[in-house]
């Protein structure tokens, strides 16, 4: 297939309005819990490593809300959007950031690791880059044994720059795997920008070199957010192999709860404010006839979760340090 | 009954234990470089003749991505499949350390249970063929340091097969490795179903006056040598790791415990090697119970050199071994 | 003179050691993710204020690509540059062991001396603040067992700065491990042009009784713990590697020669860590005058956990350590 | 800059008949020495692994006589073209594949690891895609201290799917390293053909995903293969970047000397014959009044050549144990 013909356009059809609460109700979701941490941390009642997704909610929850419960999703140690939005119970969520033994993984994991199958979020790494190859293998087993999942990964901007992007790539493309590669171009890798790490426009330019198909789109944009996931979703569900979305999107916060992020051009920072996409969202629903309140009502009800999940998961206890010998092989340790 | 019994190559062994494993189970796959029909079965036919049987989805022909291999083979565990993933020389683990530690090893513990995977790296090795520096290492003590991942060598056809569906078994992750140097040789058939429990050691030859430690290749070695000093009257007792790490200690031990001296032998190169832990284990949990400091033998601490009268060199040589002996003997 | 000298801190230690480097060769130079000044310095800010000195072309920040880093300095040292690659996070060599191990380590063997690779990789980790099972571990040990690298750690600033000399100036692969709960020590500045050399231990406080063998951030409790034990009559020497590989054995020995006893500590798991290797060569070396057997503390042999409720328990811990020390006072 | 932009046609430009003689000349060295170490494999006088480069002698030919001496070369255990076009003397260059003291690393480094650097072959690696990290830094010392050297490695169409290619491209185009990836694409990966192991059509459509510029060539023309070199040798020494160059070929011989190739189509080996470069370019030569007596003595000196360096390091030494402590560190092992 020629360039231009694995290319997919952007499309700002219409989304139904049940969908589209989906997505809203999600978006905030990811928003809230996100403006909750970062109280927490501020008010120095919990002390961990947090990367904010200020900026990029929408992206993960337009994208979690075209699987459905049993696909299978691998994100990063910015996966909070993606782990809240799949459907992690909050207070699970809440208790294993906070290292409790009621957490998702028992506190072993924490925050750069939540891991929860029951929603089908399998791995959640820390190591750029890691979570492509091991997605394509989950996509595997689904074409193997024919389940009908998809899984889908995200990734970062800096990330597509590692070997094992190429490799999970190039091995998606030649197996037609069942998947879908979500890049969030949040246009920074740490603190590098995306033309000091990447010479070519666009990550989704990379595609083509694999035979695989990709589409580039605006995720501020719930219409080509949604409707590039649920393209690349419906593709890999119905055989026809594996998508690289690039959802264009800004990361507000810096690197991580706390970090310098001087380094950051004030153009930019402008240029982000512009385009958030919470105000463009809000706007979107109003539009289509959703009610102030109602909105207000869906985001008073997450606080409402949120508020009793973290106050459960503070209360919660630590775990015991005998879970040092157990979950290392699948015997306990002597 | 009459003539001799069915005799298998360690190939033939390891292909009937994948074969048999995947007949039972629809989960088990294999995936590598070359593993396919189309591309002859693998390059020292491991998996020949599977592809026909199982088709290519099961049978795997990938490319040239050894991250991209181990990764899918910790995705495909995760789901609840069995994948077996070949990387075809040892030392291309280079490349993929990562997937191997980082995930592999730590999955079930960071996911505090909720995951596990059972996945097997066959991958194979070996000083004496001429492959040079980056074709030669053994590498298993950086798997032996790792939580998390259990690491197996076979020295002969019938442990192979057996340690082979004992790894494909595991719900745990395990680094499987083979000596191209043992592919041709010959066990008894030990028949369909055979299994070899990880984590066994076996007294490969038993002795009463030194312990020699050994697994893999060097187990032949090391029963060379046993044979030859018991013509001048030293008995040696040669224990077959068999699983690396985690190793069984209690064997070990009380094969020390019975002879008073033990040696170390392996391929690997010596500082830092599998021996040390071994030494170090021995002398602590056996003081004042051994007759002799515990010696240990390897690789030559350099990088596997290309010519045979060098490689030659390298190996642990047999006087080497059995200087070593005489010296173990000569204290206490 | 009036007041104190002037201290610096690890931070600054490094810096300054290759700010002074590369004043004086060009061929110096820096690569890495987040190293220059546009992106604030590097991360712990090692390499801060060195772009605004050198540019862009001696300080390089790379995108996140870890072997094309070591592989770039790696090519760049054969060229006769000396590269100081920095790999973010010491769990990431898992993406490029094979640019380190097969190629900068094996290039002046395999070429028969006509290449050499004087790079250095520096790289930071630690147990302790919480960063989990992928960005905790201490990895010494895999390079240790590789001939043709050399693996050194300072636990002082001052040490830092004049090993980060030595290993710029050698003329052979450094992995310069950097301990993230370190980077803030001070120690008196030692002033331009200081060098500690490769391979020397130090003795990093005097004892008689018990050698407690270390490096890095478990020097720090050695100390400690040196400092108690000795207000009840048990006199410790503490002995800081510095060099882990190849390490010092002359030190090692001379000391456990002296105390009789000796304890191996690292943060590092302990199967397989380097502990093991020091235990095995002192039971050898010191056979029939040793008080007692060598023990050994490291990390928890499981992967490191997120929670500090947990990681404080994964660390060797204060009685751990004070319990081996009355157990080995305890014998002969 | 546009995807199309990125790549150069390949020129059909004549070629001066002084460098089309020099072509020759080490195209015909390659070919030799191939044929030379596979009739004494074949006769069982020596036993060592050896990657036939039958088909591919005049893609390493014409690309070495695009550099200078003082060019860097990064090859693969297939990189006998490269080594001998290069220019290592055929005496050190037989002594080390035979493991003699003489030769170029001592017999240490072997057939799969040949260096010399007096005449810029600074690495041959045995694991595939590694060369291309070590290129860069060539090229980046070159870069630093302006000694306006370019580098070239030279690599498999296999090799393009591993991760160090990908990292490699990407730090090449950003920087605009003086550098040229010459992937020789011959049609296989070890047992797996290039269907197999990649969905897209081309290696050289990997470039433009990483804004490098390239070239796809058919390797066995000698017109298209030297200017496509020239092209972008040129372009590194002006410090006007990386150029990727595909150059399609044929692995006549299998993998290596010996191994089974059954699993090489009968199609696909007639195909080969008729691409055969070696009778094409004499084809060339004779058209270029070449006459057919001087072609035939530069193929007797290089004959005579290749017999004394055989007969000199098959009566070479090997080397002493003693070297196994030396160039281990820069001080000898105790
Ligand atoms: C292999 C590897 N190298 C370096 C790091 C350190 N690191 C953590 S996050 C990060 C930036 C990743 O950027 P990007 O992929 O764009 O994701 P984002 O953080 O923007 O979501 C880096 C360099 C790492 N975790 N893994
Ligand atoms: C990382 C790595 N994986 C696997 C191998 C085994 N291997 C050696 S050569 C080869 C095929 C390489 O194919 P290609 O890059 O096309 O080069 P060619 O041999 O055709 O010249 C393979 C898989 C290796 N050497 N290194
Ligand atoms: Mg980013
Ligand atoms: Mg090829």
């Amino acid at each position: 297939m020629a360039a231009d013909q694995l290319r997919d356009a952007p499309s700002r059809a219409e989304i139904d309005r049940a969908t589209l609460r989906d997505i809203y109700t999600r978006t905030m979701k990811v928003n809230r819990t996100d403006e909750k941490f970062r109280a927490l941390l501020m008010e120095g009642k919990v002390a961990v490593m947090y990367y904010c997704v200020r900026g990029q909610e929408l992206v993960s929850a337009a994208a979690m809300t075209a699987l459905t419960d049993d696909d299978y999703v691998v994100c990063t140690y910015r996966g909070q959007g993606e782990q809240t939005a799949k459907g992690i119970p909050a207070e699970k969520w809440w208790a294993e950031c906070l290292g409790k033994v009621t957490g998702t993984c028992k506190g072993k994991g924490g925050t750069m690791h939540i891991t929860y199958p029951e929603k089908g979020i399998m791995v959640t790494t820390g190591v750029v880059g890691s979570g492509l190859p091991i997605a394509n293998g989950l996509a595997m087993a689904s074409q193997n044994n024919g389940d009908g999942r998809v899984t889908m990964v995200s990734f970062g901007d800096g990330a597509a720059n590692i070997g094992g992007f190429h490799e999970a790539m190039n091995m998606a493309a030649l197996y037609q795997l069942p998947i879908v590669f979500l890049c969030q171009n949040n246009r920074y890798g740490e603190h590098t920008a995306f033309a000091d790490h990447t010479a070519s426009p666009s990550i989704a330019d990379r595609a083509a070199g694999y035979g695989m198909r990709s589409i580039h789109v605006d995720g501020n944009d719930v219409h080509q957010m949604y409707n590039a996931a649920k393209l690349a979703v419906d593709r890999a569900r119905a055989g026809e192999g594996p998508t690289l979305i690039e959802a264009m999107c800004y990361r507000m916060m810096g690197h991580f709860f706390g970090a310098d992020f001087s380094y950051m051009p004030p153009e930019h920072l402008a240029e982000m404010k512009a385009e958030d996409p919470l105000p463009k969202l809000r706007a979107v629903m109003l539009d289509r006839q959703f009610t102030e309140a109602e909105l207000d009502d869906i985001v008073a009800q997450i606080d409402a979760e949120i508020d009793t999940a973290v106050a459960r998961a503070l209360a919660a206890d630590f775990p015991d340090p005998h879970e040092l010998k157990v979950d290392v092989f699948e015997e306990e340790m002597p | 009954m009459t003539g001799k019994p069915p005799q298998i190559t360690m190939v033939q062994a390891l292909n009937q234990a994948i074969d048999e494993a995947m007949a039972e189970d629809d989960g088990v796959f294999c995936l590598g470089e070359d593993v396919a029909a189309k591309q002859g079965g693998g390059v020292f036919k491991v998996t020949s003749g599977l592809t026909e049987k199982y088709g290519t989805h099961r049978i795997r022909a990938t490319p040239i991505s050894e991250t991209a291999i181990v990764g899918a083979a910790v995705g495909a565990a995760l789901a609840g499949q069995r994948p077996i993933a070949e990387i075809m020389l040892m030392n291309f683990v280079g490349v993929c350390m990562d997937q191997i530690v980082n995930h592999a090893a730590k999955l079930r513990f960071m996911s505090g249970g909720q995951t596990n995977v059972p996945l097997v790296i066959r991958t194979t090795t070996g000083v004496g063929v001429g492959f040079g520096g980056q074709h030669s290492d053994m590498l298993e003590a950086w798997f032996a340091h790792v939580a998390g991942i259990r690491v197996v060598t076979p020295s002969n056809a019938a442990d192979a097969k057996g340690l082979m569906r004992s790894a494909i078994d595991s719900n745990d992750p395990v680094i499987f490795i083979e000596n191209i140097l043992c592919y041709g040789l010959k066990s008894d058939d030990p028949g369909p179903g055979y299994r070899v429990p990880l984590g066994e050691a076996a007294i490969a030859r038993e002795g009463s006056d030194v312990s020699l430690i050994t697994y893999g290749r060097t187990v032949l070695d090391a029963l060379a040598i046993a044979d030859e000093m018991a013509s001048v009257g030293i008995s040696v007792e040669v224990v077959d790791l068999r699983t690396i790490a985690p190793y069984d200690e209690e064997t070990v031990l009380a094969s020390v415990r019975k002879t008073g001296r033990a040696i170390t032998l392996h391929e690997a190169v010596r500082p830092y090697g599998t021996g040390a832990e071994m030494a170090a284990t021995i002398h602590e949990k056996l003081w004042g119970k051994l007759k002799a400091p515990v010696l240990r033998i390897g690789g030559t601490f350099s990088p596997v050199p290309f010519v045979a009268a060098l490689e030659q060199a390298w190996i642990p040589t047999k006087p080497e071994i059995v200087a070593a002996i005489r010296s173990s003997m000569e204290n206490g």
